[in-house]
């Protein structure tokens, strides 16, 4: 079964690698560094409820979280494994990570709509 | 007097060791001298005991491949001078089962290799043996990097991957895989042996394959490379070449 | 039992091994190595293959060229073969997929290289062996019923009644020895240039064929003829190809003059001109060294006297393109770039034009015993190979040896004679014996290296009649102290102590052949240049020297005729037309 | 008896040489990437949901712009390393031409820094 998952897995990695690049440091400078120390001004709750309101918004940001979380369950999943040489217990590994990772993206659909 | 330079050879001599055991040589230290001179001199003039393998001492041949000072090296191109005053410690190539002091087992790679199918497939059409398939020199270009590989087993020696479990196909022979694939002559893609959990998919990019390989054959990238056409080919089916 | 058993994986033993296998599928075909198949020495030609494939050239200019090479000591029936068929073998190749270089149209492209008249040798860039070999080991993974016996190393030919029956090999990994029945045995175990102190042969170059036939009774063919490369790189003695010359590059002495134009190889010309100074033929290259260090215009260095290679002028793109490995050789072992830096070279040990005796299929006399590649002697090289002649050469004889031992094995069904098991016996308990430990004889390398010395003082580039029958004695009285060597390894398992003694005993064997034929060769002819008769003598000597084992083990040496067939003997005429 | 010698396996791999170590800190960045997610995800439930003030109030405890400035520095050490592998897996020819990696990783660099500043400016255009 999982040799036909894997190269799905692989490209939904990939593309979460990328997107995740582009689009998460800079998100966490702003949100998680600069407003909390004050150097920048957090926006109204307004405006940024505002920017999410548009569909194509929400659905690219269910995307995006979804994609980000595969990367993280995939790299988890193989670093785990290499690092603590718990290979024989890939399946369940497996299920756990790209579980979660199917759950977040299922929180952010909720929360968005 | 020539300066002399220690090495600390790693011996397992099956039935008499339970495992590898250092034994220290004095070598002269000469300018020119491979870590292999230094071999040699040890089994000619110290201790005829000593096994290991060589042929070509030119980097060709790939038999010399060893674990020096904890880097897997080709032992005839890798000076003694590299390595200041010493100790030189030399050690089997990791990763693979010692037959003997510094001679390993390779048979793992050999069916590995051959399981590729490395031969270049036509499907069905040959010309007669009175003319050459045309291929331009971009087209040799696509795959005479893969083509390169001495199969000296550095990679695999490197690849954390394969030391943790030698199931993992490994650099050097997907390098080859793809060495047929991206030659135009060639009408395979090898997508049934390569497009598994234990090939490609097995490679999570550590990257340390290109880093020991002598001869620039860079199988990370082979690999990579390869998994994106195979994930394109899974998700496009009709993208078959 | 094997119907067609080939000792030795390099390109003559796999070209040989599919020959079999892709013309008759019912026969079992195995390959036997001491190293694993792409480690063969093969791998380590550099330069490329000849074989006429293009406009303005033909079959009979390349036949010319070797015969005249090889200063009319070839049989011409056996180039006529070899020029024909050559070319068939290297699209062969092409087609197995080996990566040629290419012209920016798509067809293979050739080089100029030295001796001949036209550009026809075909590269892989300057890794033509090690593509050509690869190409071939990968090729035979296709056929699983091509039995390997990886790392095995044969120690005798078991022949009865005229006839061989198979080998006795040691499996290296285990110690074991196995009499191995077979129909047919295929030597293809390579030279010997590691009998000479400096080569460019690998160290698994030892004769071991040569002297596995000459035990058998077969005898060896033309050993007097060694080449020496003109160009090795002066500690470690590896090749710096003819490519470079072919490419453009200039022999210079210490100071910066084209010293070949002094020896009859014709003027210097900016452009490398076929035929001509640094493309002469390599005795004639490596015999101007030894006089240009005479005149004392050979620069030192401490390992002996050099002159250089200038390839300055071809400038870093073009050495990048064309002789990438020459470049990476210089900077890893010489720590130097061609690029802006002379190359020291000297002459260098490099290939066996003699070995064992063959007809055009490779038989031997021993029936069902062939041999192919640089081990064997058809005879196509004469008094000296022209570069790029030895790959086509393995791959022409390698397969002709095996479609003929093929024909062998299908027609002669006979059984296992018990033969086979008692020489078995035999063979075990004295390499027992081999591997016994003996704390007080002499180590293999120190008789090693006496047998290089005198070798190389006795049979160098120019020899002479008293030094040569000095050697002959030393070498016999090394073979008895050989019998007695130390033995610090006593283990069965990759026992390489025990394998090296053996090879020495091996090169000792054919060192003796060497020196007895040189010695009963009284003329200069091609690379065969006696002080004592520096000229060459048609009338005695249009022969080749054949020489057999007497019972006590000396070397007995006898003449046969050369087969001219269109090609008189003439004058060797270099850069002059 | 021959059998060969067979290593046992190496807990410490990771950390017998550096380049090793290098690369599961790369891997390991993963889970940082799905912290930022898991921060930004609490960030959409209170603007949905209400209770902004209860974020911006979390967001500036002490412990968790320390958690944030890690994850600044680990996100960063990912796009860097991805952008820069990027070339690997696509060779880029155009007539027969291969386009060199820097190249690729030089044009994935400026779209980072672009999809970065219109983030910001989206986010920070005054309302
Ligand atoms: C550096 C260099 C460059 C060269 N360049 C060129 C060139 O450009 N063009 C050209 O035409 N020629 C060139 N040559 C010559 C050419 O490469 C060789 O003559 C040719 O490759 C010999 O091939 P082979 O198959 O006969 O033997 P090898 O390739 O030497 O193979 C011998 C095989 O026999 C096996 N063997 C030997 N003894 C035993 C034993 N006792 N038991 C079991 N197995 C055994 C070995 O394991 C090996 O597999 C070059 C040679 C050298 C040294
Ligand atoms: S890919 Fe490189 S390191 Fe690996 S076996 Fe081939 S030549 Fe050696
Ligand atoms: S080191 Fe191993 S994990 Fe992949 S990139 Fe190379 S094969
Ligand atoms: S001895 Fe051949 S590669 Fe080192």
């Amino acid at each position: 079964m999982r040799r036909v998952l894997e190269p799905y897995l692989w490209l939904l990695f990939s593309g979460g690698g990328v997107v995740a690049a582009l689009l998460l440091p800079v998100l966490v400078l702003l949100f998680g560094v600069l407003m909390p120390l004050g150097v920048l001004d957090w926006p109204s709750a307004a405006h940024l409820a505002g920017a999410l309101e548009p569909l194509p918004v929400r659905v690219a940001l269910v995307a995006v979280v979804a994609l980000c979380l595969f990367h993280a369950a995939h790299r988890i999943r193989h670093t785990s494994e290499e690092l603590l040489g718990l290979a024989r217990f890939d399946l369940p590994i497996a299920v756990v990570c790209y579980g979660g990772a199917l759950g977040g993206a299922a929180v952010a659909a909720w929360l968005l709509w | 007097m020539t300066e002399s330079i220690r090495l600390e050879v790693a011996r397992y001599r099956p039935g008499q060791d339970a495992e590898p055991v250092f034994a220290s040589y004095e070598v002269p230290l000469m300018p020119d001298w491979a870590v292999l001179d230094g071999l040699t001199y040890v089994k000619d003039r110290l201790d005829g005991t000593l096994s290991f393998r060589w042929s070509c001492r030119m980097g060709i041949c790939g038999s010399c491949g060893m674990t020096v000072n904890g880097e897997p090296r080709l032992t005839c191109g890798t000076f003694l001078t590299e390595y200041g005053d010493g100790p030189v410690r030399i050690e089997p190539l990791k990763g693979f089962p010692v037959i003997r002091d510094l001679v390993v087992d390779i048979e793992d790679f050999l069916a590995k290799l051959s399981s590729v199918r490395p031969w270049l497939v036509r499907g069905g059409e040959e010309l007669p043996l009175t003319a050459e398939y045309a291929q331009t020199p971009a087209q040799l270009d696509a795959y005479k990097q893969y083509s390169m590989c001495i199969n000296c087993m550095l990679c695999y020696s490197a690849c954390p991957v394969y030391v943790l479990d030698p199931d993992f196909l490994g650099p050097a022979a997907i390098a080859l895989a793809q060495r047929y694939n991206l030659d135009s002559r060639d009408m395979d893609d090898r997508f049934d042996v390569l497009s598994q959990e234990d090939a490609v998919w097995g490679c999570t990019f550590v990257g340390e394959c290109t880093n020991a390989c002598p001869k620039h054959v860079d199988p990370a990238e082979a690999i990579q490379r390869y998994k994106l056409t195979a994930a394109l080919r899974s998700v496009l089916p009709w993208s078959r070449r | 039992m094997i119907d067609v058993l080939i000792v030795g994986g390099g390109g003559a033993g796999l070209r040989a091994a599919l020959a079999v296998a892709e013309t008759d599928p019912s026969l079992t075909v195995a390959v036997l190595s001491k190293v694993y198949p792409m480690r063969s020495h093969t791998v380590s030609a550099e330069g490329g293959a000849a074989a006429v494939i293009g406009a303005g050239d033909s079959l009979d200019e390349h036949c010319y060229d070797t015969i005249s090479g090889g200063d009319w000591l070839c049989d011409q029936d056996a180039v006529e073969a070899f020029v024909a068929e050559a070319p068939r073998e290297l699209i062969q190749l092409e087609h197995w997929g080996c990566p040629w270089s290419r012209e920016p149209d798509g067809r293979v492209a050739v080089r100029p290289f030295g001796g001949m008249k036209r550009q026809r040798t075909w590269y892989a860039a300057d890794k033509t062996g090690f593509h050509l070999l690869h190409t071939l080991f990968q090729t035979t993974l296709k056929y699983p019923d091509i039995v390997r016996y990886d790392e095995w190393y044969v120690t005798q030919l078991i022949v009865d009644d005229g006839r061989v029956h198979g080998v006795v090999a040691v499996e290296m990994r285990t110690g074991r020895v196995e009499a191995i029945p077979a129909r047919t045995v295929i030597l293809a175990t390579g030279g010997c240039g590691r009998a000479f102190p400096f080569t460019t042969n690998a160290t698994i170059k030892t004769g071991d064929g040569m002297a596995l036939a000459y035990r058998a009774g077969a005898p060896l063919k033309d050993m007097e003829f060694v080449q020496y490369h003109p160009t090795g790189l002066p500690f470690t003695g590896i090749l710096i190809t003819e490519a470079a010359r072919a490419e453009g590059g200039w022999l210079i002495n210490k100071d910066g003059y084209r010293y070949l134009q002094d020896y009859d190889l014709g003027r210097p010309t900016p452009a490398p001109k076929l035929r001509s100074m640094e493309l002469g033929p390599r005795d004639r290259l490596s015999q101007a060294f030894v006089h240009e260090q005479r005149k004392g215009r050979t620069a030192d260095t401490p390992y002996g006297p050099v002159v250089y290679l200038d390839l300055r002028h071809l400038g870093e793109d073009k050495i990048d393109a064309r002789i990438p490995f020459v470049r990476e050789l210089c900077r890893s072992y010489q720590n130097l770039d061609p690029a802006t830096d002379l190359i020291p070279v000297r002459p260098v040990v490099h290939y066996m034009m003699g070995g064992v005796h063959t007809d055009l299929d490779g038989a031997t006399p021993v029936a069902g015993l062939y041999a192919a590649g640089e081990t064997a002697c058809v005879s196509i090289n004469g008094a000296n190979r022209l570069g790029s002649n030895s790959l086509p050469e393995i791959l022409v004889f390698g397969r002709r040896a095996g479609i003929a031992a093929a024909e062998f094995a299908r027609t002669h069904r006979e059984g296992e004679p018990p033969a086979v098991r008692s020489q078995g016996d035999d063979e075990r308990r004295r390499l027992t014996r081999a591997r016994e430990g003996r704390a007080n004889g002499e180590r293999v390398a120190v008789l090693r290296e006496e047998m290089q010395h005198t070798l190389e003082g006795a049979a160098g580039i120019y020899r002479g009649g008293d030094v040569l029958a000095k050697a002959a004695g030393t070498l016999a009285e090394l073979c008895e102290r050989a019998l007695e060597a130390r033995a610090d390894d006593t283990s069965a398992v990759f026992n390489t102590e025990m394998i090296n003694l053996l090879e020495l005993r091996a090169m000792l064997d054919v060192a003796r052949t060497i020196v007895a034929c040189a010695l009963n060769r009284q003329e200069s002819r091609g690379a065969h240049q006696r002080t004592d008769f520096p000229v060459r003598d048609d009338g005695a000597f249009l022969a080749h020297s054949l020489v057999h084992r007497a019972p006590d083990g000396t070397p007995s040496v006898g003449l046969l005729p050369v087969t001219i067939t269109r090609w008189p003997p003439g004058e060797r005429v270099y850069g002059r037309d | 008896m021959t059998a060969p010698y067979v290593r046992g396996r190496d807990r410490l791999w990771f950390a017998r040489s550096r380049r090793y170590t290098i690369f599961v800190l790369r891997e390991l960045t993963s889970v940082f990437v799905a912290w930022t997610v898991a921060f930004l995800l609490l960030m959409i439930a209170a603007l949905t949901g209400g209770g902004y003030a209860g974020f911006v109030a979390l967001a500036g405890q002490p412990w968790m712009i320390a958690v944030n400035v890690v994850a600044l520095a680990a996100t960063c050490f990912h796009a860097i390393t991805f952008l820069n592998l990027a070339p690997k897996a696509t060779v880029v020819r155009l007539d027969g031409w291969r386009v060199p990696a820097w190249m690729i990783q030089g044009g994935n660099h400026s779209a980072w820094l672009l999809v970065s500043a219109v983030v910001a400016y989206v986010v920070l255009r005054s309302p």
